[in-house]
């Protein structure tokens, strides 16, 4: 199966852009935006104000890429990794820091915000995606659901149900696998002899696509394609995007357990980034100053989300029973109490 | 009135639902064309279509999953599992997304959905058809967990569970789908969630069950009446919350407890009854809370399953040795 | 994809026999024999004398056919419908009835015997046969395993973790669908939207092969593929059986409320005994008495086997804790006497 | 004697399984080039080899049905789940398959085999990290399940799990890992399944707890004994089968328990415990049972998780209350 691509890591088009020099600009800001607030993130955690850290560095195309195929209102179910998808569909920078920082209030979005919680079980979230967009048939509006994964949660039993659901009820649902070629450790050529994963969609009678997952231009282009096709009664999709786990799983995995320096290396050629802002510049759209700019204001917005994230108060006991149901049941309550008291007899 | 089993009684609450809110939606394996297993959903897709009465291919975590996402979206979905042995599939699903999912957003999404499954043994079925984890359900958090003994209790309890705005399962009593037949209201009802019923009262003794284990639970109080005991009976009807208060207040008032379950013994709601008594009726009691329970094994085939479902004769047999101590 | 078929529902032979006549007459025997033991059952299960049972009658090239293929000592993990297959490899007639009858002893066969009790649950055994065939791998010995299971298993998400695991570790499992068309009432289109099954194998890099389920010699020839496959190293291989379940799902289901009589009717026109009777005949090899010769002996054999299975004394309140564990825990031996006194009191 | 902490002790008892017995396999998702996410499996493929320590697809129930395979075949599996809260996709092969073989074929067949799992929560990690369902397993017939609160019993149960005839489940205490030192002995020894440990003896009053807890509950314990009180402490170390005779034998003597578990309340091990006291130490009770248990909620994140979590604070309370009743 062939890679669809658009923009080559020079910055040259080889096929015809989906978008304008505007939009593309949009999408550059983006990724910068992403790269900038995933790298804060991980010194964060350094710094012991963030619980581990999932970096995403040299997949911010695959994520930005296809969620600018969406319109507000759409579901989105991620993973973990995911910050920069869910960011781009609206989930704003607070919540995602607050989750981060060990704060259920962080999987509380705004209400206009249609965005799951990140999923950290690897698969089980992708079915969600297919019953959220199933309640769309049901209920006869347009909302198309999409959910992001990671090439080892193809092996999980969900994915295969999921993907099967999907296809038997025609569900408009975007399934989009990151192939970062690893699993933690595990290797892509470990994970399944399949040779591609887009081509596991064929099992499930769906079309399947292969794309470059850091280029941001094919990955909107194949994005909006399936959600068109989702939106007009043409069911679900499966976009892999090909593309490179730049970093650590996560702050306490060390890569060089079980990938060369040189790989890593060789993929940062291919930075998502790089190959956009070249791009932008033979196209006479970038300079050094415009950036700086765009990344100055994003530290700031980053550092205002710090603040307000930073300055929200832990829960206390009581609030910890509150949200398991819709009114803390007898049971609970009676446990609360006990709590309250041995808190203050302790 | 008209007289029903528990299997109708739970069809009906069913065509209820289905009938006043189009948010409703059944889905599981074989619910449509052939109406289930126990015929639980028998017409309910001729009526509604196969759009709200769906068949799914034969996959729990799919099943559940599906329905966890409907939810979300606003849906009311009432997912079936064919057996509670095929429900373990399904099982991550239930703890990690349903019962977290209003937790892990603080309220900002919710799962108001329903799993139905059978559930119990008695009736010689194959392997796997006999299960009765309901301890397992009990201990997941953010789920509620109700199973109805009778008729009345089914559809009233079906149809809270269906108005409840958290997940809830119905453990369905297999043993007891055509076994007891009552009157039951023909309109919507509810029996709330949450709280056991004192089903007899008696001032000698309290026996707690639910489930298929009423009746035999029943059939021991019978028996020891006829020899002059005073027995309360107690049906649970909610495992999940349990109704502590209930419960306590029938140990104080007799002292003495015969908790009866059909699952394995270490770890199960007749521990946790047993728990609770002692913590909060320790010096009302005039002997050990006697446990009548299923065994730590896997429930035999039928030619010897008579030695792990507990019987009337074991119950009575628990019930003596309180009332001798 | 093309269905493999060597003897057309006429018995005439479209390609080349894997055997000859005298092997295609054993097998023949062997249809014979399950058909009339299956048969058995059904009416043993009306008279009570029998749980449950899952009828297999249109399935018996599936089962006999690859079967066939395998040596003593090959592994076999298959479902509640494959006593057919079971039988073929050696279980006896008296294992199945004493399960049917309710009776765990049922589940142990002869030590020389490598074929686990049948699944009740579907989908979760298919795994087993990759653990039990990446023994052989491990340790060096060269039997395969063989797993049963159903177009409705195909949906489970074991089923995408027992093709994954076996393509990885390339392991001599050879899986075997017979999609009899439906899973209780769910018709096989209405389980997945793939074109085949066979063709599911590809999401995993594995060979895939269909063929004519109700063609013994058919099913003999690709199983004798795939295991020599397996066996010499080549990795696993998905088989789908295309076939029809003539009967219920089990003696307590009704077809009718879910599949027309006429689609029942059609199928009868492709069974697989009469292909082989014709195939026999037309080669002299076939007269109405040799049949009932084999018939006989075989009501025979099975009278003699269900005489031993009812003459089996039912458990003792004792034996219900004994195979738990390789000794009873302190736990279980408490409950056991709390159970002789309670039943010695009642 | 080297001085171990639980991973190294842990890491220790599979060097020594996979040096003397050719059939053990260790398997699991990274437990190989990488180690383990807790190291525990570290430098197992670098001597052993890929084909006896062999990383895995992200597919917990492939892990553990396909180490039921290999043990079935006569291969000594040990399967790593990556954490308990992962676990549950693999549960359905533990309790339909890995519990059900040797009595579903009457011996003929059986699974000898161990699954590890780390569990428990008190790091502040993330969703699903932090998982206590031990009752769950506990609960599940057919498997054993025992938990080392130290780096002697790591290693000694461990050893002891690979031994034995049938499947265990080996819960390691996460937040013990490292937490803890001590000098183990180098060579193979075995710390026998089903006896708990009376690591303190006393006459006020019993604590009984296992894995992470037992930190706490010791800690509580100092704290008391500095008052004049005289704690009885008892490490289950095996919760399945549970040892009611060291249980109920304290409990005698003692006629105090508080017993502390991490997990939901609800039908958890402490409510086991519980019942086994109220059952057969009725008459030396002085006084209630005290369950110290997380809430029947789920394990809140970093910020909150003290909530949730007993610590000596709350064990302490509970102990009073039981002194003073
Ligand atoms: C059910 C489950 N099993 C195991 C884990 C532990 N785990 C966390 S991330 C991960 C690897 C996932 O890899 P992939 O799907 O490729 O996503 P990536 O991390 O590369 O984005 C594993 C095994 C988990 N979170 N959930
Ligand atoms: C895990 C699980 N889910 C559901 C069932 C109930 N059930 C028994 S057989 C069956 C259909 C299986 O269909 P298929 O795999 O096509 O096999 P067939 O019965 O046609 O041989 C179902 C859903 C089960 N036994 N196990
Ligand atoms: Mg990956
Ligand atoms: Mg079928």
């Amino acid at each position: 199966m062939e890679q669809r691509c658009i923009l080559d890591p020079e910055g040259n088009l080889i096929s015809e852009a989906p978008v304008g020099l505007d939009e593309t600009e949009r999408l550059f800001d983006a990724m910068l935006t992403a790269r900038l607030y995933d790298r804060k993130c991980s010194a964060m955690q350094r710094q012991g104000r963030l619980a581990t850290y999932a970096p995403y560095e040299g997949q911010e195309a695959a994520q930005i890429g296809s969620a600018a195929a969406l319109r507000p209102g759409d579901w989105m179910a991620g993973t973990y990794r995911d910050a920069a998808a869910m960011w781009m569909h609206g989930y704003p920078f607070v919540n995602l820091l607050l989750f981060r920082m060990g704060d259920e209030r962080g999987g509380c979005p705004p209400e206009d915000v249609f965005i799951l919680p990140p999923s950290i079980t690897v698969g089980g979230h992708m079915i969600h995606a297919v019953g959220l967009a199933w309640a769309s048939l049901i209920k006869g509006d347009d909302r198309v659901a999409i959910t992001y994964f990671g090439d080892g949660a193809t092996s999980e039993g969900d994915f295969h149900e999921a993907m099967n659901f999907a296809a038997v009820y025609e569900t408009p649902t975007i399934f989009v696998c990151q192939n970062n070629q690893y699993a933690i450790s595990m290797s892509r050529e470990g994970q399944t002899r399949s040779a591609t994963i887009a081509g596991k969609a064929d099992a499930y009678g769906m079309p399947g696509v292969l794309v470059d997952g850091n280029d941001v231009l094919a990955m909107l282009a194949v994005t909006t394609e399936a959600v068109d096709r989702a939106r007009s009664g043409g069911g679900p999709t499966l976009i892999e995007a090909f593309t490179y786990r730049a970093g650590p799983h996560t702050t306490t995995d060390d890569p060089l357990r079980y990938r060369p320096a040189e790989e890593v290396d060789e993929w940062s050629h291919r930075d998502p980034i790089v190959r956009v802002r070249r791009y932008l510049q033979h196209n006479g759209r970038w300079d050094h100053d415009r950036e700086q700019t765009v990344l100055d204001g994003v530290a700031a917005a980053i550092e205002a989300a710090v603040a307000e994230a930073e300055a929200t108060d832990p829960y206390t006991a009581i609030e910890v029973f509150e949200a398991m149901y819709a009114e803390p049941t007898p049971v609970l309550k009676a446990q609360r109490d006990a709590l309250l008291r041995d808190q203050g007899s302790a | 009135m008209p007289e029903m089993t528990v299997a109708l009684a739970l069809n009906d609450a069913l065509h209820i639902a289905l009938r006043d809110d189009p948010a409703t939606v059944v889905l599981g394996e074989d619910v449509g064309k052939a109406g289930g297993v126990f015929r639980v959903t028998d017409g309910l897709q001729q009526r509604f279509g196969a759009d709200r009465v769906v068949d799914t291919p034969v996959a729990e975590s799919g099943i559940v999953g599906a329905a966890f996402g409907l939810a979300i979206a606003g849906l009311k979905p009432i997912a079936e599992l064919q057996f509670m042995g095929f429900s373990y599939p399904g099982y991550d699903q239930v703890i990690s997304h349903v019962g977290r999912i209003r937790n892990r957003s603080r309220s900002r999404f919710t799962a108001p959905m329903v799993i139905r499954m059978p559930y119990g043994g008695g009736i010689g079925a194959a392997e796997h058809h006999s299960e009765s984890t309901e301890a397992m359900y009990a201990h997941t958090p953010g789920i509620k967990v109700v199973v109805p003994s009778r008729p009345y209790d089914a559809k009233g309890l079906l149809l809270a569970a269906i108005e409840d705005p958290d997940p809830v399962i119905v453990l369905e009593p297999i043993r007891a789908y055509r076994a007891i037949k009552e009157d039951v209201p023909a309109e919507r009802f509810a029996v709330p969630i949450g709280e056991a019923s004192v089903v007899r009262e008696g001032s000698d003794l309290t026996m707690i069950s639910y489930g298929a284990m009423m009746r035999d639970t029943l059939s021991a109080a019978d028996y020891l009446e006829d020899d002059g005991v005073s027995v309360e009976v107690v049906d649970l009807r909610t495992l999940s919350p349990l109704d502590h208060e209930t419960i306590v207040a029938s140990a104080k008032s007799t002292g003495r407890v015969v908790v009866v379950v059909e699952s394995p013994r270490t770890a199960s709601l007749a521990s946790e009854v047993a728990a609770i008594v002692g913590e909060r009726a320790l010096y009302s009691l005039l002997a050990p809370v006697e446990r009548v329970t299923g065994h730590d094994i896997v429930v035999p085939l039928k030619r010897a399953e008579r030695h792990h479902i507990p019987d009337a004769g074991r119950i009575v047999a628990a019930a003596r040795r309180t009332l001798e101590a």
